[in-house]
C-alpha cells in the first residue's frame, strides 16, 4: 500500500508537514511497496493515534454502564455489515469503544487502571474491543503486599511481587492512585498527605511511591510508574503534587524516558483552600515541568456536559458523590484497592468548571516542550474521548478559547491564567501530544511515528494543513479530525471517509519482567499465605490464563534485560 | 487411572466456590470434596438427555444433531420477535455467541436476573451500588446483615467462606468477632444461628428501610412508635448495631426483590448503605442465585450497554424491563418464538408465561430434561459448562474467574451449538 | 382541521412499534405517503398500509391543524403520538407502551386503556385517557434523573405503579386509584390522585401530591390539616429520608400505619 | 403466600423430574399454630387458591413462620398461584401472593399432569 502525496507529520523523525508517500508491507511502513494507492494529495498524515490514558475496559466500566442505562441509550448506532451495534455517550460499550477511537484516527489506547485480581473481567472487555492495540496498566498503590514489602525495606521482594502481578494480570505498567488511600478506605478513611501513614501498615504514600518507583526501574519496565496523586480532585492540592513529584527527582530512569508520568494532571493543579476561593495553579506546575525532566504528565482536560468519573481513588467518589447528589457505586477489592463511579455533568456556568476547564488547556500550552504532555480527558472522567477534536481546536486556536471562555463563568478570568495565553500549537505538537509523546512515554517503540519498521498505523484527515489556518478555521480543523478521511491500522484501511469499514481485531500488550529465582520464590511463599488466609480465592485460579489474550503482544523487560520483543 | 483436581470452581450457586477437590476415574467423577450439599450434586451428576430430539405429532423424537441444528435455525429465522432466555448457568463464552445470534435475528435476549436480582439491578440503576468483593467482608466486617436471605439453604458455604463464620486479616477470630443480624418474615435457619432476629411483615421492607435511614440521619423523634408492626425501639436498636460497626455488610435475597415494592425496596437499601458511610464503613451485595447470573449481566453490559432484558429487533439495543424481559414478553405474547438455554422458565416462571411457552416454537438447550423439556419442540443436549466444559463465570460480587474442564465428553458445549445454529442461519439467510 | 383516520383490524402477537405516527409526521403529507411510511413489527420493516387502513383528508397541512385519529384495539401498537408537538390524536381504542412519549405539545386523547410508560418524559401538551393507565405514566427512563417536565395528564380511570417517578413538572390527575410508589422522587410536579395512594411521595423533595386515601410512609411528618376544595385534608411534609420539601395532603381513609 | 429457596428445592434443581425435586416443591408450610387450626396432619393435603390459579400440595410446619403465611419452595407449584403482573418492571410478585387455603382429598398431581394440564 502507498500513500501518496499527503502532507506528513511525523515529528520523532524530524519530519514536520512534507509532501511524501508512506509506503506499508506486511503491516509494518516500508522503503517501498505495491498494492493499493491511497490517494491523500495535500491532504494531514500523521501516525495514528495513542491514547496513554483512558478508561475502556474492566469492572468500574462496566459499573458505569450498569447504574447508567441512561447513557447507554445516548449515542446508539445499529449493526451494520462490519459494525456491532454501538451504544453510550460517557460509558460506550465496547464495540462503540474501538470504533469511535479509529474513526478518530486513533489505533492505539491503553486502559489506566485494573487491579490484579480483576484484571480477566479487563482483558474479556479488551477483547472485546475491537480495531486498535490496547493494554491496560495493573493497580499496586494500596496493595497489603507491596506495602508489606515497603515496610521491611525489600525491594527484591517488591520487583518480584511488580513482576509476578504483570504477569498475573497481564498488565503492562504499573498503576499507583491514591497510594495507601485505598486500604484506608477499607475502614472508611483516606490518608491526607504523602507522609501520612497508611492504617495498620506502617508506611506512607512517600514510601511507597518510591519504592514502586525504584523497583520499576530495577524492573527495566518499558513504561514509568503512572501516578496518581494523593488528594486528587481537592483544592490546594498543587502543592501535594509538587512535593510528590520532588520525591522522585532523584531516581534514575532505566530507560529513555521519564521517572514518572502523572495522570490527569489537572485534577491535581487546584490551589484555594476550599472551593469557594478555588483556583488554577497550573502555571506553577507547569512551571515545574518546566525546569525537570524526570516527569511527563497527561492532561484530563474536561469537557462540559456529562460524565461518568470512575477511579480507584474511592474516597475521592465518596466525596463527589456527596457534592453532586449522585449516585454513587463504590468497590473495593481484597488485599488491593478500592474504587468508586459517580456520574457527573460539567456547566460552563458553574465557577469550579469553569477553572477546571481552563487548566487542562493552561497546562498544555504553558508547558513548553509537548513532549512532555500528552492529550486526555482521562476518559470518561473529564469526558468522553470523542472530544478531543474539541481539544485540539482550542490548543490550536487562541480565538476559540476567547470564544469559549466567552459562555463560562467568569471566574476563568480572574482564577485562571488562559485568557492571557497566547500561544497556539501547531500541526506538530499536536502529533506529539497525542501521538509521539504518548509512545515514547509508554515505551511503544512500534508506534507514534512512521519510520521504516515502525506499525502501519496511519491516520489521514480531510484537512489541507497548507491552505488551513487553525487559528481561524478551528471549526474545520474539529470537523476534520473528528472524522478521519482514512484510519489505517496494521496496514488495514479500517476508516474510510468517516465509516468503518474493516474491525479486525487489535494486539494486547503485556510485560513480562524476569526477576532472579530465588527472589520469586522468597516472594512466592509468602504470597501463598496471603492467599490460605486472606484471599477469597485460590492462588491456582487467581492469575489471567492464556485463553484471555488472544493476540497478545509480549514486551521482555527485568532485572537481567532481555531486550526484545516477540 | 485415578485423577485428583484441585481448586475446582463449583457451578451452583453465586458463590462459585473455587475450592473443590474432585476425584475422576476413567473419565468419571467419583468423589466430590468440600463442597456443599448442592454442589456435589451437581458436580456428581445425574440423568441426562440422550440425543437431540424433535417435536413431531405432539411427541419427542430423537434426531441426529445437524437436524436437530436446521430445525432451531429455521424457526429462528423466521420469527418475527424471537426470545433467547436463560443464560445463567453457562458460560460468559455462550452468552457472548447468543448475543451474535441476537444480533444477526433481531430478537431479545434476557436472563433469569429479571425475575432474580433484576429489581436489584433496576435499583442501582437509580443509586449505584456501594460494594466490594467477599474477601473485603472476609477481612473486615464485624457486622453482617442477612436481609430477606437465607444462606444456610440457597448459599450453603457463604458463611464459612466470606462472611459470618469466616476468618479475616481484622477479623481473625471469626464467627466470635462478628455480629450477625438477619431480617425476614420468616425465622430461616440462618435467622436461628444470627444474634439478633428481626421479623417483619411481608411486603413492609420499604417502610422499614426507610425508619432506619430516618434514625441513621438523626430523625428518629418524628417516627411513629410503631412502623408497619415493628416498634421504633427495636429499629433504633438495630441502627445503633450499624452505626457502631467498624465495618458492616448487607446481603440481600429475593426477600427484597420478590416482594412488594420490587426495585424500591433495594433502591432504599441503597441508600441506607450509602448514607451509613457518612458514619463507618459499609457495603451492601445481593446474594446471586446461579453461579454466573452476575457474568450474564456483565457480559451483556460491556456488548450492549445493558445487563438484561436488551431487544435487538431494530437493530440497535434496547432496554427495558418490564416491557423486554421474559416475563412480561411472555405473558403478553410479544414475542413469537423462544430459544431458553441452561434455565428452566416452566418451572420458574408464574402459570401465565408457562402457558405461553405451549403456544410458540420452543429450542431448549441443556444437558438435562427439566420441565421446560416438555414444552420444547427442538430439544438440542449439551455439555454441563465447568465440569465437562471450560469457560468464565462471574462471582456474586463480580470477580471473574476460569471453569475448568474435568472430564471429556461427546455432547457439544453450548458455545458449540449456538455456532452450529448461527452457521445453519446464516446458511437459510443465503439460500434465500 | 385535517382528519386523518388510521384503522387497525384485528392485530394479535408480535407489537407494532409505530413512532412514526403523530401529526408532526403526517402533516403535509399524501396519503400514498402515510401509506409508505415505515414502521417496525418485531425485526421486520412493513409500510404502515401493511397493518392499518388508512383515509381521511388528501390535503396537505400544517401539524397544529392535524387530526389523527386511530381506531381500533392499539393496545400492541406502541409509542404512538412519540415527540409530538402539537395537532390532535384520538385513539378510539386502548393505546400501547409509551403513548405520547417525550410529547412536547398538541392533544393526545386516548379514549380506552393507555400501556405503560404514558407520556414518559413529556415536556409539554396535554394527555386525556379515559380508561386506566398503566405503569410509569409521566416517568423517565430506567437511571434517568428527570420524568415529566411540563404537561398535563388527566387518567380518568386508575393509575398502575410508579405514576410520575422522578416527576420534574407538569402535572398529573387520576381519578381512580394509584398503584405502588405514586409521586416517587418527585422534584417538583403536581399529582392528584381521587382515589387510594400506596406510600405516595417516596423520596420526594420538592412539588405536591394529593390522595383521597393513603398508606403514608413513616418519613413524612404530618403538620395538621389543611381545608382545600371544601375538603379536609392531612399535611404531611416529606420525604424526610431526602430532607424533602414536599408536600402530601391526604383526604381521610386508611393514614399510615 | 411467599416461595423462596430450599437446600432440597437446590439439590434436586439440576434434575428436576427426580422425585427429590418434585417432592420438595410440591409441599407447602405453615405456622404450627394454622397447621393445626386447618386440623392437618401427616399425609394431608391443601388445595391452594390464589386470584391466578390453585394447586394442591401436601402439607407441613415450618416452625420459622409467623401465622397467616404459606411458605412454598420455588417451583411449578408455587408458580401455578403467581401472577404475571411485573409492575412494570419484569419481576411477577413471587412473594405475598393472597391464596385461600383449604385441606382437600385430591391428589397431588405429578409433574406431567400438572405441566400440560389444560393442554
Amino acid at each position: 500500500m502507498i500513500i501518496k502525496g499527503g502532507i506528513v507529520y511525523d515529528p520523532a523523525n524530524g519530519i514536520f508537514g512534507e509532501e511524501m508517500d508512506i509506503c506499508i508491507e506486511n503491516g509494518r511502513i516500508a522503503e517501498d511497496a505495491g498494492g493499493e494507492v491511497i490517494d491523500a494529495r495535500g491532504l494531514l498524515v500523521m501516525p495514528g493515534g495513542v491514547d496513554a490514558h483512558s478508561h475502556i475496559a474492566g469492572p468500574k466500566l462496566n459499573t458505569g454502564r450498569i447504574m447508567r442505562p441512561d447513557d447507554s441509550r445516548m449515542g446508539t448506532e445499529p449493526r451494520t455489515r462490519v459494525c456491532r451495534p454501538s451504544t453510550g455517550y460517557t460509558v460506550p460499550n465496547c464495540y462503540a469503544i474501538g470504533y469511535r477511537y479509529a474513526r478518530l484516527g486513533y489505533t492505539t489506547a491503553f486502559e489506566a487502571a485494573t487491579p490484579i485480581i480483576e484484571a480477566r473481567h479487563t482483558h474479556e472487555e479488551l477483547e472485546e474491543i475491537p480495531i486498535v492495540d490496547k493494554g491496560a496498566l495493573t493497580l499496586f498503590g494500596s496493595n497489603w503486599t507491596v506495602m508489606e514489602c515497603v515496610r521491611d525495606n525489600d525491594l527484591g521482594r517488591l520487583a518480584a511481587y511488580v513482576a509476578w502481578g504483570l504477569r498475573a494480570a497481564r498488565g503492562y505498567g504499573v498503576k499507583i492512585v491514591n497510594p495507601g488511600g485505598g486500604e484506608a478506605w477499607g475502614f472508611g478513611s483516606n490518608v491526607k498527605s504523602v507522609h501520612d501513614p497508611v492504617p495498620h501498615f506502617d508506611v506512607t504514600p512517600a514510601q511507597i511511591i518510591r519504592a514502586l518507583a525504584e523497583v520499576n526501574e530495577r524492573l527495566r519496565l518499558p513504561h514509568s510508574i503512572h501516578l496518581h496523586f494523593n488528594n486528587l480532585g481537592r483544592p490546594g492540592n498543587y502543592t501535594t503534587a509538587i512535593e510528590t513529584l520532588e520525591l522522585l527527582k532523584d531516581i534514575k530512569p532505566s530507560r529513555m524516558r521519564q521517572v514518572v508520568h502523572v495522570a490527569h494532571m489537572q485534577f491535581s493543579a487546584y490551589g484555594g483552600t476550599g472551593w469557594k476561593d478555588f483556583e488554577s495553579k497550573a502555571s506553577v506546575i507547569a512551571d515545574y515541568f518546566n525546569q525537570t525532566n524526570h516527569a511527563t504528565m497527561d492532561l484530563g482536560q474536561i469537557i462540559f456536559g456529562p460524565a461518568t468519573t470512575m477511579t480507584a481513588d474511592a474516597p475521592l467518589e465518596y466525596a463527589n458523590a456527596r457534592i453532586g447528589h449522585q449516585k454513587w457505586s463504590n468497590h473495593d477489592i481484597e488485599l488491593e484497592e478500592s474504587s468508586g463511579v459517580v456520574p457527573w455533568v460539567y456547566m460552563r456556568k458553574m465557577p469550579v468548571n469553569a477553572v477546571q476547564w481552563a487548566i487542562g488547556l493552561e497546562l498544555a500550552l504553558l508547558t513548553r516542550d509537548p513532549w512532555k504532555v500528552v492529550m486526555t480527558t482521562d476518559h470518561p472522567n473529564g469526558g468522553p474521548f470523542v472530544n478531543y477534536p474539541e481539544i485540539i481546536s482550542l490548543l490550536m486556536s487562541r480565538e476559540k478559547r476567547e470564544e469559549e471562555m466567552k459562555t463560562l463563568h467568569e471566574v476563568v478570568r480572574s482564577r485562571s491564567t488562559l485568557p492571557s495565553i497566547e500561544r497556539e500549537l501547531d500541526w506538530s505538537e499536536i502529533v506529539i501530544m497525542t501521538r509521539a509523546a504518548p509512545a515514547r512515554i509508554l515505551g511503544l517503540e512500534d508506534k507514534g511515528h512512521l519510520g521504516i519498521g515502525a506499525d502501519a498505523d496511519v491516520s489521514i484527515y480531510n484537512i489541507k494543513p497548507e491552505e488551513i489556518d487553525p487559528s481561524k478555521d478551528h471549526a474545520e480543523v474539529k470537523a476534520g479530525m473528528s472524522r478521519a478521511k482514512y484510519t489505517i491500522k496494521g496496514g488495514v484501511v479500517v476508516v474510510r471517509d468517516g465509516e468503518i469499514v474493516a474491525a479486525p481485531q487489535g494486539r494486547t500488550y503485556w510485560v513480562d519482567a524476569a526477576v532472579p529465582e530465588s527472589e520469586m520464590d522468597r516472594m512466592l511463599s509468602a504470597l501463598k499465605e496471603k492467599f490460605e488466609r486472606y484471599y477469597s480465592i485460590r492462588m491456582s485460579n487467581y492469575m489471567v490464563q492464556d485463553a484471555y489474550l488472544s493476540n497478545p503482544f509480549v514486551v521482555r523487560a527485568g532485572v537481567q534485560p532481555l531486550k526484545e520483543v516477540i | 487411572m485415578i485423577l485428583q483436581i484441585e481448586d475446582v470452581l463449583c457451578t451452583f450457586c453465586g458463590c462459585l466456590c473455587d475450592d473443590i477437590r474432585v476425584e475422576v476415574n476413567e473419565g468419571r467423577i467419583e468423589k466430590v470434596r468440600g463442597a456443599c450439599r448442592l454442589g456435589s450434586s451437581k458436580i456428581m451428576g445425574h440423568n441426562r438427555i440422550k440425543s437431540p430430539m424433535i417435536r413431531k405429532d405432539g411427541e419427542l423424537v430423537e434426531v441426529g444433531y445437524e437436524d436437530a441444528y436446521r430445525r432451531a435455525a429455521e424457526i429462528l429465522v423466521s420469527a418475527k420477535h424471537p426470545l433467547l432466555y436463560g443464560w445463567a448457568s453457562t458460560t460468559c463464552e455462550a452468552l457472548k455467541k447468543g448475543i451474535l445470534l441476537a444480533e444477526e435475528i433481531g430478537g431479545v435476549i434476557d436472563t433469569t436476573a429479571t425475575v432474580c436480582h433484576g429489581p436489584s439491578i433496576i435499583g442501582i440503576e437509580e443509586k449505584g451500588l456501594v460494594g466490594s468483593t467477599l474477601g473485603q467482608i472476609k477481612n473486615r466486617a464485624d457486622l453482617i446483615v442477612f436481609w430477606g436471605c437465607n444462606p444456610s439453604e440457597a448459599h450453603p458455604r457463604h458463611t464459612l467462606r466470606y462472611s459470618s463464620n469466616a476468618c479475616g486479616r481484622f477479623v481473625p477470630e471469626g464467627r466470635k468477632g462478628r455480629k450477625v443480624l438477619v431480617i425476614d418474615v420468616r425465622e430461616t435457619r440462618t435467622a436461628r444461628n444470627a444474634d439478633r432476629f428481626l421479623r417483619i411483615q411481608p411486603g413492609t421492607d420499604y417502610e422499614i428501610i426507610s425508619a432506619l435511614r430516618m434514625i441513621i440521619g438523626g430523625k428518629a423523634d418524628s417516627l411513629p412508635e410503631d412502623i408497619a408492626g415493628v416498634p421504633r425501639k427495636d429499629l433504633i436498636e438495630i441502627a445503633d448495631m450499624m452505626k457502631n460497626a467498624k465495618f458492616g455488610a448487607i446481603f440481600f435475597g429475593l426477600g427484597l426483590t420478590h416482594s412488594r415494592g420490587r426495585y424500591k425496596n433495594v433502591d432504599n437499601a441503597l441508600s441506607l448503605v450509602s448514607e451509613l458511610n457518612s458514619h463507618t464503613k459499609f457495603v451492601i451485595m445481593a446474594m446471586r442465585g446461579h453461579y454466573n447470573v452476575t457474568g450474564a449481566g456483565q457480559v451483556l453490559a460491556w456488548s450492549s450497554g445493558y445487563p438484561m432484558a436488551v431487544d435487538y429487533a431494530r437493530g440497535a439495543p434496547y432496554y427495558n424491563p418490564g416491557e423486554t424481559s421474559c416475563c412480561d414478553l411472555l405473558s403478553r405474547r410479544d414475542v413469537d418464538a423462544a430459544l431458553i438455554i441452561a434455565s428452566d422458565p416452566a418451572s420458574n416462571l408464574p402459570r401465565g408465561c408457562v402457558e405461553a411457552l405451549g403456544e410458540m416454537p420452543v429450542i431448549q438447550i441443556d444437558p438435562f430434561e427439566n420441565p421446560t423439556t416438555l414444552f420444547a419442540d427442538v430439544v438440542i443436549p449439551s455439555a454441563i459448562a465447568g465440569i465437562e466444559a471450560e469457560g468464565t463465570a462471574y462471582r456474586m460480587d463480580g470477580l471473574s474467574l476460569r471453569l475448568r474442564k474435568l472430564v471429556d465428553t461427546e455432547y457439544p458445549s453450548d458455545v458449540e451449538i449456538l455456532q452450529a445454529i448461527l452457521d445453519n442461519i446464516r446458511r437459510l439467510r443465503d439460500d434465500n | 382541521m385535517r382528519t386523518i383516520t388510521i384503522k387497525l383490524p384485528e392485530h394479535r402477537g408480535v407489537p407494532v412499534e409505530a413512532e412514526r405516527i403523530s401529526a408532526d409526521v403526517l402533516a403535509g403529507l399524501t396519503i400514498k405517503e402515510i401509506s409508505e411510511i415505515e414502521v417496525w413489527h418485531g425485526n421486520r420493516r412493513l409500510p404502515l398500509s401493511k397493518i392499518f387502513l388508512i383515509s381521511g383528508d388528501p390535503d396537505p397541512d400544517k401539524p397544529e391543524e392535524t387530526r389523527i385519529v386511530l381506531e381500533g384495539d392499539l393496545s400492541k401498537v406502541k409509542r404512538l403520538g412519540e415527540g409530538m408537538s402539537s395537532g390532535v390524536m384520538e385513539i378510539i381504542g386502548d393505546a400501547g407502551m409509551h403513548a405520547g412519549n417525550s410529547m412536547r405539545g398538541g392533544m393526545l386523547h386516548i379514549k380506552g386503556d393507555a400501556g405503560d410508560w404514558l407520556g414518559r418524559e413529556m415536556r409539554g401538551g396535554r394527555i386525556i385517557v379515559e380508561g386506566n393507565a398503566g405503569n410509569y405514566a409521566g416517568a423517565g427512563y430506567r437511571g434517568e434523573r428527570c420524568g415529566m417536565r411540563g404537561g398535563e395528564i388527566v387518567i380518568k380511570g386508575n393509575a398502575g405503579a410508579f405514576l410520575g417517578e422522578h416527576l420534574c413538572g407538569g402535572s398529573i390527575e387520576v381519578m381512580g386509584d394509584a398503584g405502588d410508589f405514586p409521586g416517587c422522587a418527585n422534584q417538583g410536579g403536581v399529582i392528584r390522585i381521587h382515589g387510594h395512594a400506596h406510600l405516595p411521595g417516596a423520596e420526594m423533595v420538592k412539588g405536591s401530591i394529593t390522595a383521597g386515601s393513603a398508606h403514608v410512609l413513616p418519613s413524612f411528618a404530618c403538620e395538621g390539616t389543611v381545608e382545600l376544595g371544601g375538603l379536609t385534608y392531612k399535611k404531611y411534609i416529606g420525604d424526610l429520608v431526602e430532607n424533602g420539601k414536599g408536600e402530601l395532603y391526604v383526604a381521610s381513609g386508611q393514614i399510615g400505619k | 403466600m411467599i416461595s423462596g429457596r430450599t437446600l432440597a428445592q437446590g439439590a434436586g434443581c439440576e434434575d428436576k423430574m427426580s422425585p427429590l425435586y418434585i417432592n420438595e416443591v410440591s409441599c407447602c408450610y405453615l405456622s404450627e399454630d394454622d397447621y393445626r387450626a386447618l386440623g392437618l396432619s401427616d399425609g394431608m393435603n391443601l388445595l391452594l387458591t390464589s386470584p391466578h390459579g390453585s394447586a394442591v400440595l401436601r402439607a407441613g410446619v415450618d416452625k420459622g413462620l409467623p401465622q397467616g403465611i404459606v411458605f412454598i419452595p420455588m417451583g411449578p407449584w408455587a408458580n401455578m398461584l403467581t401472577g404475571t403482573d411485573t409492575n412494570g418492571c419484569g419481576m411477577p410478585g413471587f412473594k405475598g401472593v393472597e391464596v385461600e387455603v383449604t385441606p382437600t382429598d385430591e391428589k397431588v398431581l405429578d409433574i406431567r399432569e400438572l405441566m400440560l394440564r389444560g393442554r
